[in-house]
């Protein structure tokens, strides 16, 4: 039993070395000349205007939350597929269940609109981009 | 849902960005994607093309209308020399005109095909902008065997051509039209017909007519519209009369009439229409006749001004001269087409989000070095 | 050009006074007085005959260090398919013609570079700014009497360098 | 004699750690799309299909923070100087300048009359490598950046400078 710990440990060691080195290489290599200029804000040779602390838009936040619900679901199915071989059916029939539930989840998003854009204010707009204020009035 | 505002930012897409296809500042205020406003500020290439044109006479201006609108240099050098002819009337002989023809077709052709590649790029497609310039190669190659130069070819002279066309001209490009016509088929398999650029550029961009007029757009963005104005068709110049190719107009097949993907769709059309023309010209070109024949002692046109318009791959290329019987001209103005184009930038790309409006102005097809001149 | 008569002729009585006739008879081009310019612009956008709805091209134009300035409008009609160039003649010292672009919008960025470069003040023009200059560019450029100035902040601007010619 | 000696020609198995370094900075040399004018339309076809410039190591990219070598491709103007300067700086060490075409060398054809054009790249940001031509051909271009390569393999980051 204390060898799969071992193993566990051995990962976790190269891991690290090799993380550190190859950063170390980096620092010690590279060369490192920091001006004020090189460190100004990129914006396509302009100077940047305005700060970048506003409030950013809501809509932003509704979608980093359904995504991170996807992505976490994906999460569990790793294990569940490099086991999957040997636990038989009735494994594959409760991830069938917890897929079918998120399922219902994002045809639910997906009707109320939250995956698109949802402000459009188009001066010519046709066809899937009407102006979404002209339904709204 | 109420509208939330959020706070606006102000961005620049500036001087130096992948998709402004040169050196074009945006300077845009959006909410994070939806734009609320956006300026064009263009300037960052004035090369003093008219500040140039007072100083040198009427033949040292002609590689200057070459690097003004760098991708169509036949076409713009074709502009200014048909202007100074009419200027002083000279006939010029009946070959040099079909080779002008040929030549400045070639160029659209070329013109074009940088223009869809690098639309595929902006709207996030690599390698139809590989086959395109692929293509773009063999017509550089033919414009190489004639005059030497790639890009900017200083060929077309006031009253003739520098060179005649060299031995195998005509063969080597009856065997490349044939090839570029099943390429084109494979460019829509690829590009046109492709979901997700349908997705990124039907009904996106609207121009709707008479705002396209009313900002002097022309050109393929024009007909794109749904506006029948060709220069070739509708103020034939040279001998563009005597050709049979018709004007494909934007018609909304994938989306409504005006839209990006029409845009796209009749310039890839003009491409097959161009293909015709050269054919046409190479089965009538007369095998024989000196090209430097016409070509006059000294080019001093009299006094008096003329304001000629010819059918650049961007729209309508305008030269307003003004001689003054010195063999320099006292004003050369470029009435560059992207110009216009550009300035109907703002009106119709407000409201967009961020990524339509890189895709509006990759379809516009602007050149900076004409627009900044 | 028979367009010209037509349109000199409507001119007249519309606006007596306004057209100068030019003198030599084949040219194609009215000079007219830069005070009703603007009521002017107006009526040759809706006349049911003219209907010139696209601007072409305005072009500023120096005629010598004495002469003064001229601004020249090139208009053309999609739907009649005929086109007349339209001259206002300015003088030197303080050049202005009333703007054109609340009648066509593509005239905005045109008179935009005729300023940027002449000088030409567009009265009535909402954003007059220089077009392709930087905004703190000093002098117009195009203008026959222009000196080209030595340094552009901290960038000399060398006319020639030595050994050059 | 040993397993080892004399064995190998002058090649990277004995080399430095210098001429290491210096020889995997030289073959992946990412350049910075700086396209201004009628160059860049030259180096869009230098990149594309016909002359690769991806078989010499170089990959196109927008942002000076993953780029090495500025290609100033066309007409730098006045009103651009100042951005040159300032993408200049923000580009990320050890960096260099290419200047393609000769109105990037010394404003070219528009250097006599060009008020706002700027009399050479090289007044504003320090130039290693000058391509003439106007436009250079493909061809000169990739001969410029390999003549770039070979400055970058004979540079010694390590060593002291004297």
């Amino acid at each position: 039993m204390y060898r799969d710990f071992g193993t566990v440990f051995l990962f976790v060691i190269i891991g690290a070395v090799l993380l550190t080195v190859a950063l170390l290489l980096a620092k010690l290599l590279s060369p490192a000349k920091p001006s004020k200029n090189k460190l100004s804000t990129y914006e396509c040779g302009e100077e940047a205007e305005g700060s970048a602390w506003v409030t950013f838009n809501i809509r932003y936040y509704v979608i980093a939350l359904i995504f991170i619900i996807f992505d976490v679901e994906v999460l569990f199915l790793f294990p569940w597929a490099v086991v999957y071989k040997d636990l038989g059916w009735l494994a594959f029939i409760e991830m069938a269940i917890f897929l079918l539930v998120l399922i219902i989840g994002l045809i639910y998003v997906w009707k109320k609109g939250d995956l698109n854009w949802v402000k459009y204010n188009v001066k010519y707009g046709k066809g899937r981009y009407l102006n979404i204020r002209e339904k709204e009035a | 849902m109420g509208l939330v505002h959020a706070d606006e930012m102000v961005l620049n897409i500036g001087p130096q960005h992948p998709s402004t296809h040169g050196v074009l500042r945006l300077k845009v205020k959006t909410d994070g994607e939806i734009i609320s406003e956006i300026t064009p500020i263009i300037g960052y290439l004035h090369r003093c093309f008219e500040k140039h044109c007072e100083n040198l006479s009427y033949e040292q201006v002609i590689p200057f209308t070459d690097r003004c609108d760098y991708i169509a240099a036949m076409n713009n050098s074709l502009g200014y020399v048909l202007a100074v002819e009419k200027m002083m009337d000279i006939q010029i002989p009946e070959r040099v005109e079909y080779i002008r023809v040929i030549m400045a077709e070639y160029n659209r052709i070329a013109s074009h095909l940088l223009a869809l590649g690098t639309f595929g790029l902006d709207v996030g497609a690599y390698t139809p902008f590989l086959y395109m310039f692929r293509d773009r190669e063999r017509i550089l190659d033919l414009f190489e065997i004639t005059c030497g130069a790639r890009l900017l070819y200083n060929y077309m002279w006031v009253g003739g051509v520098s060179h005649d066309l060299p031995v195998g001209f005509v063969e080597a490009s009856y065997k490349f039209l044939d090839e570029l016509e099943t390429n084109m088929n494979e460019y829509h398999n690829i590009l046109s017909y492709n979901k997700i650029f349908i997705e990124r550029s039907a009904d996106i961009g609207i121009i709707p007519k008479d705002i396209a007029i009313d900002y002097g757009v022309t050109g393929p963005n024009l007909r794109g519209s749904g506006v029948k104005w060709d220069l070739r068709k509708d103020e034939p110049y040279s001998i563009y009369d005597r050709f049979k190719f018709n004007v494909p107009v934007g018609k909304g097949l994938m989306g409504s009439v005006g839209d990006c993907w029409d845009r796209y769709w009749v310039r890839a059309e003009e491409m097959k229409e161009s293909v015709k023309i050269i054919r046409q010209a190479l089965d009538k070109m007369p095998r024989k006749g000196d090209v430097h024949e016409a070509l006059p002692k000294k080019v001093r046109p009299p006094k008096g001004s003329i304001y000629f318009r010819t059918e650049s791959p961007r729209g309508d290329l305008g030269y307003y001269i003004m001689s003054d019987g010195k063999p320099t001209p006292l004003r050369v103005k470029m009435r560059s087409p992207a110009f216009t184009s550009l300035s109907a930038l703002s009106e119709i790309s407000t409201g967009w989000m961020l990524s339509d409006v890189l895709v509006i102005l990759g379809s516009l097809d602007i050149v900076l070095g004409e627009i900044d001149r | 050009m028979i367009i010209n008569q037509k349109v000199s002729d409507i001119f007249q009585d519309k606006f007596p006074g306004v057209v100068i006739l030019p003198e030599e008879p084949h040219n194609d081009y009215i000079q007219i007085q830069p005070e009703k310019w603007n009521g002017l612009a107006k009526f040759i956008k809706t006349d049911s005959e003219l209907k010139f709805d696209s601007c072409q091209c305005i072009t500023g134009i120096d005629l010598g260090i004495e002469e003064g300035l001229e601004v020249r409008y090139n208009f053309h009609s999609m739907k009649l398919k005929h086109k007349i160039e339209i001259r206002i003649a300015v003088e030197r010292k303080r050049p202005s013609v009333p703007s054109v672009e609340q009648v066509w919008r593509g005239a905005d960025w045109l008179e935009r570079e005729v300023y940027d470069m002449y000088g030409i003040r567009f009265k009535g023009h909402r954003d007059l700014r220089r077009m392709l200059l930087p905004d703190d560019w000093k002098g117009w450029p195009l203008r026959k009497d222009y000196k080209t100035p030595n340094i552009y902040n901290g960038m000399k601007v060398p006319k020639v360098r030595k050994g050059w010619d | 004699m040993g397993f080892l000696e004399e064995r190998f020609e002058d090649n990277i198995i004995t080399a430095k750690l210098d001429q290491i370094l210096s020889w995997a900075r030289s073959t992946s040399a990412w350049y910075f799309q700086f396209g201004l004018a009628c160059c860049a339309i030259e180096m869009m076809s230098t990149a594309a299909s016909r002359h690769d410039l991806e078989r010499i190591g170089m990959m196109p990219r927008s942002s000076p923070r993953q780029a090495d070598v500025m290609i100033v491709a066309g007409t730098v103007t006045l009103k651009m100087a100042t951005r040159v300067k300032k993408l200049y700086d923000q580009m990320a060490d050890p960096k260099y300048v290419i200047s393609m075409g000769s109105c990037a060398n010394s404003g070219g054809p528009y250097s006599r009359a060009g008020y706002h054009v700027l009399k050479g790249v090289d007044q504003v940001i320090p130039v290693d490598v000058y391509i003439p031509g106007c436009p250079p051909r493909p061809e000169s271009l990739i001969e410029g950046l390999l003549k770039l390569q070979d400055k970058i393999r004979k540079e010694r980051p390590l060593t002291k400078k004297k």
